[in-house]
């Protein structure tokens, strides 16, 4: 029971890993190459879910100064630009990872893994 | 795609998308948004234009060397931006320390060196973007000769 | 304020700088793209020099990106062993794009080449961000530019073994990063900091209050250095994607990227983490008998290649384990011996790079067996060879045998002598697959049958300054130990 | 009473999430598979801006989700479309 | 002379072989005529300089001079003491004979542009062995040696030759890999591995023995002890008959030096003795005895017999070095100066039988001794010292090698000693005897007579000429300077070893 409760304070946290997890999964199991690339974007989306979770106070406003020297309570700015950052890296991998499918696809003529171990095996 | 509607939605839609992103862009310092968001807004566009259209259309609103150059021109500016700095005595990428004028918070024109690297994060964003789909798409003559 | 008060990030300025403007260089200026890239790869070498200087004088110092301290500033550190690591990513960078220049116009595509003076730029440049940074965050976006540029390195040849090699590369080293940044992401939940000295003020408290996380963020930094760093049993990616690169790719992959990933994680263990942390989980055990288990496999897997880049890609994997090794056995002299053996490594595997590079330049052999008599005409490369295969096996005059006597005497010091054991047997393992080539090549000179076209000076000057190298290292390693030793005092 | 239903409408968020990675990973027909990917950007956005950091949200929806899509849909068109 | 003059001339004596190599590499493309003499002039010049060290090493001069420290405590230094000077000279007067007779011998064989720089190498590293100043030196000389003699050994390319010279590649890295493990050893436990301070370790522990024994592997592989042999009889054969006989009369030697190194001064007679390590030591001795000889006998190729006859006799140098009092340790030495000379020139021997006939195999080697009596008279006479014959320099070795057994009570290595010199007449004697008395056929007769007058040129014979006389006067002349060095070399170490 405390168990749960103590996931329950936590579920954002416990989402987070949930997801990098089931990401992870799939990019390492399953063979389509570009199921591959969705998959690692949800990976690092889930971290990016992690971070962002970690700078959030409750009831804490978006740390946008609208007018200067009031009291409100704001949450950490700093996880949220932080991640900017990792969402513009992971799309630039990702653009990269499909410039690189679809000219393995031009070779092989197939996006699935298996089948080009087995196309390389054969010559 | 050949689709009516997409086509005159996409074209009407276009601007509109432009000048948001443009927004965007020029306010990352005052409001959410940037020049990572804005740049994707603004390279988006054109994206789109080339998808509902045809890769003609589309290059001829940006054509891939002048996206290259203006994303190694985009990056450069940025490096330049942080030189500035150095330039003056103060640290690599230093703001007010460097003379960038400050301004009154909450105007457009404010917040120094952080408007000038988020108008060059912009461009480079945008014109990144451009590239990577120009990318990732050009296989289509190369591989359509092959076939 | 001086000038030289900013090298540290005038060098990432400068090189980050010249990778954007290489293409635009490349289209209109097309004679002075490359020695702009060396020009500015030296000047980069020169202000590290500058840095060993005054860091030999006024010991450790810090720099801040936009004059902000920390914890709101990116902040870079500068001390001995950053430097130390900081000159051989740029030296040795600087010494293969000397050899690329000659050996990139016969593997690429002339329109790429500006585009692979930008990636090499990259590569460089987040290298030395990463030996400088003193911010995990920043060190997370350094290794997905260097992951990038890494990948984009390889599969610029465009054939289907280079593509297909780089996208596995590039899947395995996401996983890495990710784990990294849920590591982080632990990390920073619990002290909220992300400069490693704010984070190691914080962290002590932490581990009492929140214990699994740590054990977590451990965990995860393990497996993200090891997939980068082709750790043995994530090592899977690295034989086709080192084999299948153009050779100066190769060089640079196997030489440098995978070296400063061991680099990092030493800094995570011994600057970020606190001491009762690596007393509490025996993390050091892990990565001790990890690459116990790689310097054995790697040179097992190496005997039975047929490809001679393979071969050298599977040595990596067997050479990078002394490196962790000296990590694993947690001593100042073993460690000394590990990042020595870094540095050689870098000299040694890069020139059979380019020695492998120059064999397929000249006569587009890459098979092992058809390699005989090739001494012959091919002297001093194959000279060359025998060096560095020398210094591989550890033989008495090449700087192998100094990182091997340091890992040996570290591993005696703390009581266990079976690492001195598993050292010695891989080098029997390396002898046993470098020699027949050696032999073979000077030996059978009547099998030799290929066209051969002449070696370029280019190409040659580079292996006569590295073939130098080996052997000043082996007979002069004085300096570099005594400073090495100075460096790791600072983490024990 | 908003506050409890503010909870509740994270916790389905969550549970979307969940349900839309796992999808992601059975579709077999790809381009569903990113449109499900779509959605699960868009999401992911909400959540952001229900923890107060909208600008992580707004770049989530044009960078994520937008231009993800975008890329991948390029990709699927010039390869196949089922797994 | 003095200490200053004698670094000058120990330097001179190690690089100035090493530095002609490329000079006779070049030469060689020109001249083959010059490359000869100037190959034998440097071995001459290394010769008598060797030989002016003479005075001072009888005084009781010892040099030990550290140049640069590699690492902290690890040095790179020379030692001239009355056991490195006797092998140097031993080693520098062989390697001067066997450059003389390669001459005409290498005149047949191709590859003389290569022979000849490797074999000047080969020395200049050999006599760096033994003049090093500390272990660490030692190895990197001994590594060089090991390493460059290979291209020695596979000269001829055959496909038995590589085979071999893989062997002993294979084993000489393992040999190498061991001894840098026993010098981390002993690094680690005393701080120094410099030859100039007595023993290093003073205490029998584990991982002393453990290091004992890395050294055991590592120098006994090059000495041919069992059962590290392997690759011996397969090299040694292979490679041309100037470097089989520099192979077995000279590097093997260099084992067999690196044990008495380890033994006084890496270790100590008392460390050696109150641990048993001398039992260790002694078993492998007599089994490498027994062994070499025997299966000696079973060889019916020439040069194989001899090879495993070098591993027979290298059993004795270990079996003084377990005994480790003064007689047995004369009787060491000794042997070594004596084994190199005989077993020398009845390498150059069956060199000249196969450069002159082309046989190799024993059972035709009848009445070869009516073709080429000199070369059979050499032959004959180092063969009868090798079995231990009264007034030869074998017998003098064996006799006082006895003698250290029976001081130490130990007949049973007497015991050994008989059977094996009764082996070594078993495997020697059937050589001899038909190439001198065997009768051929009566329609061969004619043309064994013909051929009666022909032996091999003075070039090839005088080396061999010069060896056999030395293995007789050495066992009967009252001045026999070989014997005193070995004396001198007892006390020497009996007395510590170091100063």
């Amino acid at each position: 029971m405390e168990m749960l409760i103590k996931i329950a304070h936590n579920y954002y946290y416990m989402v987070a890993i949930l997801l990098f997890v089931i990401g992870m999964h799939t990019m390492l199991t399953h063979s389509n190459l570009i199921k591959k690339v969705i998959a690692m974007n949800i990976m690092d989306t889930s971290v990016f879910l992690m971070f962002v979770a970690t700078g959030y106070t409750y009831g804490g406003a978006a740390p946008i100064v609208t007018a200067p020297a009031n009291e409100v309570l704001y949450v950490n700015p700093l996880p949220g630009s932080l991640m900017l950052t990792g969402i513009v890296v992971a799309v630039s991998i990702t653009a990269y990872a499909l410039s690189l499918v679809v000219k393995i696809y031009r070779y092989y003529g197939t996006v699935d893994y298996d089948e080009i171990c087995l196309i390389r095996s054969r010559e | 795609m050949e689709d009516q509607i997409v086509r005159i939605t996409s074209r009407l839609v276009t601007p509109f998308i432009q000048v948001y992103g443009i927004y965007v862009i020029l306010h990352g310092h005052l409001s959410p948004g940037g020049g990572f968001s804005g740049g994707a807004i603004f390279g988006a566009s054109l994206v789109l234009v080339a998808l509902s259209f045809n890769l003609e259309v589309g290059a001829k609103q940006i054509s891939h060397t002048t996206a290259s150059v203006l994303e190694s021109g985009g990056a450069l500016g940025f490096v330049v931006t942080g030189l500035v700095g150095v330039a003056v005595g103060a640290n690599f990428l230093a703001n007010r320390g460097a003379g960038f004028p400050l301004g009154e918070a909450g105007e457009l024109f404010s917040a120094g060196a952080i408007f000038i690297i988020t108008a060059f994060l912009g461009v480079k964003v945008a014109s990144t973007i451009v590239t990577l789909f120009y990318n990732i798409i050009e296989g289509e003559e190369k591989s359509g000769d092959a076939h | 304020m001086e000038l030289t008060n900013h090298f540290p990030a005038l060098i990432l300025a400068i090189l980050l700088g010249i990778s954007f403007l290489s293409p635009i260089l490349y289209r209109w200026a097309r004679k002075a793209s490359a020695p702009a890239l060396i020009a500015s790869l030296f000047l980069a070498l020169v202000m590290a020099v500058y840095l060993l200087v005054q860091v030999l004088q006024v010991g450790e110092f810090t720099y801040y990106m936009g004059g902000w301290p920390p914890p709101w500033g990116i902040e870079f550190k500068v001390n001995l062993l950053r430097v130390y690591m900081l000159l051989i990513v740029l030296a040795v960078s600087l010494w293969i794009m000397v050899y690329a220049l000659k050996d990139l116009e016969h593997e690429l595509k002339t329109e790429v080449m500006g585009w692979y003076y930008t990636l090499y730029a990259l590569v460089v440049g987040s290298m030395a961000g990463m030996a400088l940074t003193n911010d995990l965050f920043n060190l997370f976006v350094l290794m997905e530019i260097c992951a990038i540029s890494a990948c984009a390195i390889i599969s610029i040849k465009e054939d289907r073994a280079c593509l297909e090699a780089s996208f596995k590369y590039l899947i395995l080293s996401a996983m890495g990063t990710g784990c990294f940044l849920l590591g982080v992401a632990m990390i920073y939940m619990v002290t909220g900091q992300m400069n490693y000295d704010l984070v190691n003020a914080a962290l002590p408290e932490a581990v009492e209050l929140y214990p699994n996380n740590m054990f977590a963020a451990a965990a995860l930094f393990i497996v993200a250095f090891g997939t980068k760093a082709a750790l043995f049993p994530l090592h899977v990616w690295l034989p086709d994607a080192h084999a299948s690169a153009p050779s100066p790719s190769s060089a640079m992959l196997s030489g440098l990227v995978i070296k400063i990933y061991a680099f990092a994680l030493f800094i995570m263990f011994y600057q970020l983490f606190p001491r009762s942390l690596l007393e509490s989980i025996p993390l050091n055990e892990i990565v001790l008998w990890l690459s116990s288990m790689g310097i054995m496999f790697g040179s097992i897997f190496a005997m039975v290649q047929v490809d001679l880049k393979k071969m050298l890609a599977y040595s990596s994997i067997g050479q990078i384990g002394y490196v962790f090794l000296g990590i694993g056995l947690d001593d100042i002299i073993a460690m000394t011996g590990g990042f020595y053996h870094l540095l050689v490594h870098a000299i040694m595997k890069s020139m059979l790079f380019m020695c492998a590079g120059i064999i397929i330049y000249t006569t587009g052999i890459r098979q092992i067996k058809q390699l005989g008599g090739i001494g012959q005409v091919l002297p001093i490369t194959m000279i060359a060879f025998t060096i560095g295969s020398a210094s591989m096996i550890g033989i008495p005059g090449t700087g192998g045998l100094i990182s091997k006597w340091y890992l040996a005497l570290g591993a005696l010091e703390i009581g266990r002598p079976i690492f001195v054991v598993i050292i010695l047997a891989s080098s029997l393992l390396n002898a046993v697959y470098y020699m027949p080539i050696i032999v073979n090549a000077f030996m059978q000179q009547e099998q030799f049958q290929h066209q051969v076209k002449p070696v370029p000076r280019k190409m040659l000057i580079p292996l006569i300054v590295g073939m130098a190298a080996i052997i000043f290292f082996g007979v002069f390693s004085r300096p570099a130990i005594v400073l090495l030793d100075e460096a790791l005092a600072l983490f024990f | 009473m908003t506050e409890v239903l503010t909870e509740v409408l994270n916790a389905l968020l969550l549970l979307f999430l969940i349900v839309c990675a796992i999808a992601v990973a059975q579709i077999r027909d790809m381009l569903s598979a990113v449109i499900v990917f779509a959605s699960f950007g868009l999401i992911m956005a909400i959540v952001w801006q229900q923890l107060s950091s909208p600008d992580v949200a707004m770049v989530e929806a044009a960078l994520g989700t937008g231009v993800t899509t975008l890329l991948l849909i390029a990709a699927i068109s010039k390869t196949r479309r089922a797994e | 002379m003095d200490e200053a003059t004698a670094i000058t001339v120990i330097l001179v004596v190690i690089f100035f072989p090493i530095i002609m190599t490329p000079i006779l590499m070049s030469v060689s493309d020109r001249s083959e005529k010059l490359r000869d003499i100037l190959a034998v002039v440097t071995s001459a010049i290394t010769f008598l300089l060797v030989l002016t060290l003479y005075p001072f090493v009888v005084r009781g001069g010892i040099v030990q001079h550290t140049f640069f420290e590699i690492l902290p405590n690890l040095e790179i230094s020379i030692r001239l003491d009355v056991l490195s000077f006797s092998l140097t000279a031993i080693a520098s007067f062989i390697w001067l004979l066997s450059t003389i007779y390669s001459i005409d011998y290498m005149a047949k064989e191709h590859g003389g542009s290569r022979y000849y720089p490797v074999l000047m190498f080969t020395l200049g590293s050999c006599l760096g062995i033994f003049l090093a100043g500390d272990f660490f030196t030692l190895f990197v000389f001994f590594e060089l040696m090991s390493l460059i003699s290979y291209i020695l050994v596979v000269h001829e390319e055959t496909e038995e030759a590589l085979k071999a010279g893989y062997k002993y590649l294979v084993m000489t890295i393992i040999g190498g890999l061991a001894l840098f493990f026993g010098i981390i050893i002993t690094f680690e436990l005393g701080g120094t591995v410099s030859f100039g301070v007595g023993s290093i370790i003073e205490e029998g522990t584990l991982i002393a023995f453990l290091a004992f024994m890395c050294f055991l592997i590592g120098f006994g592989m090059k000495a041919g002890m069992f059962p590290l042999h392997v690759w011996l009889p397969d090299a040694h054969p292979v490679a041309p008959s100037p470097a089989s006989a520099l192979l077995s009369g000279v590097m093997l030697k260099t084992g067999a030096y690196g044990l008495f190194r380890v033994i006084f001064n890496a270790f100590s007679i008392e460390v050696m003795q109150t641990n048993n390590w001398d039992i260790v030591l002694g078993v492998l001795a007599v089994i490498t005895i027994l062994l070499g000889s025997a299966v000696a006998l079973t060889q019916n190729d020439l040069k194989r017999r001899l090879a495993y006859s070098s591993v027979g006799m290298m059993g004795y140098v270990l079996l003084g070095l377990s005994v480790l009092n003064e007689n047995a340790i004369i009787g060491a030495v000794f042997h070594i100066f004596c084994h190199a000379i005989m077993k020398s020139c009845l390498f150059l021997a069956a060199g000249a039988i196969i450069w002159k006939t082309g046989k190799r195999t024993i059972s035709e080697l009848g009445s070869i001794g009516r073709e080429m009596p000199f070369t059979m008279a050499c032959f004959s006479i180092a063969a009868l010292a090798m079995i231990g014959i009264p007034p030869l320099s074998g017998f003098l070795s064996k006799w006082t090698l006895g003698l250290g057994a029976l001081d130490a009570n130990a007949t049973f290595y007497v015991i050994v000693l008989l059977i094996s010199s009764l082996l070594n007449a078993l495997y020697y004697l059937p050589i001899i005897v038909p190439a001198f008395f065997e009768m051929v056929g009566d329609e061969e007769q004619g043309h064994a007579l013909k051929l009666s007058v022909q032996d091999v040129p003075p070039k090839m014979l005088a080396p061999m000429i010069i060896l056999a006389i030395f293995t007789v006067i050495f066992g009967l002349s009252p001045i026999n300077v070989p014997f005193d060095l070995s004396q001198m070399t007892s006390d020497f170490l009996l007395k510590g070893g170091w100063f």
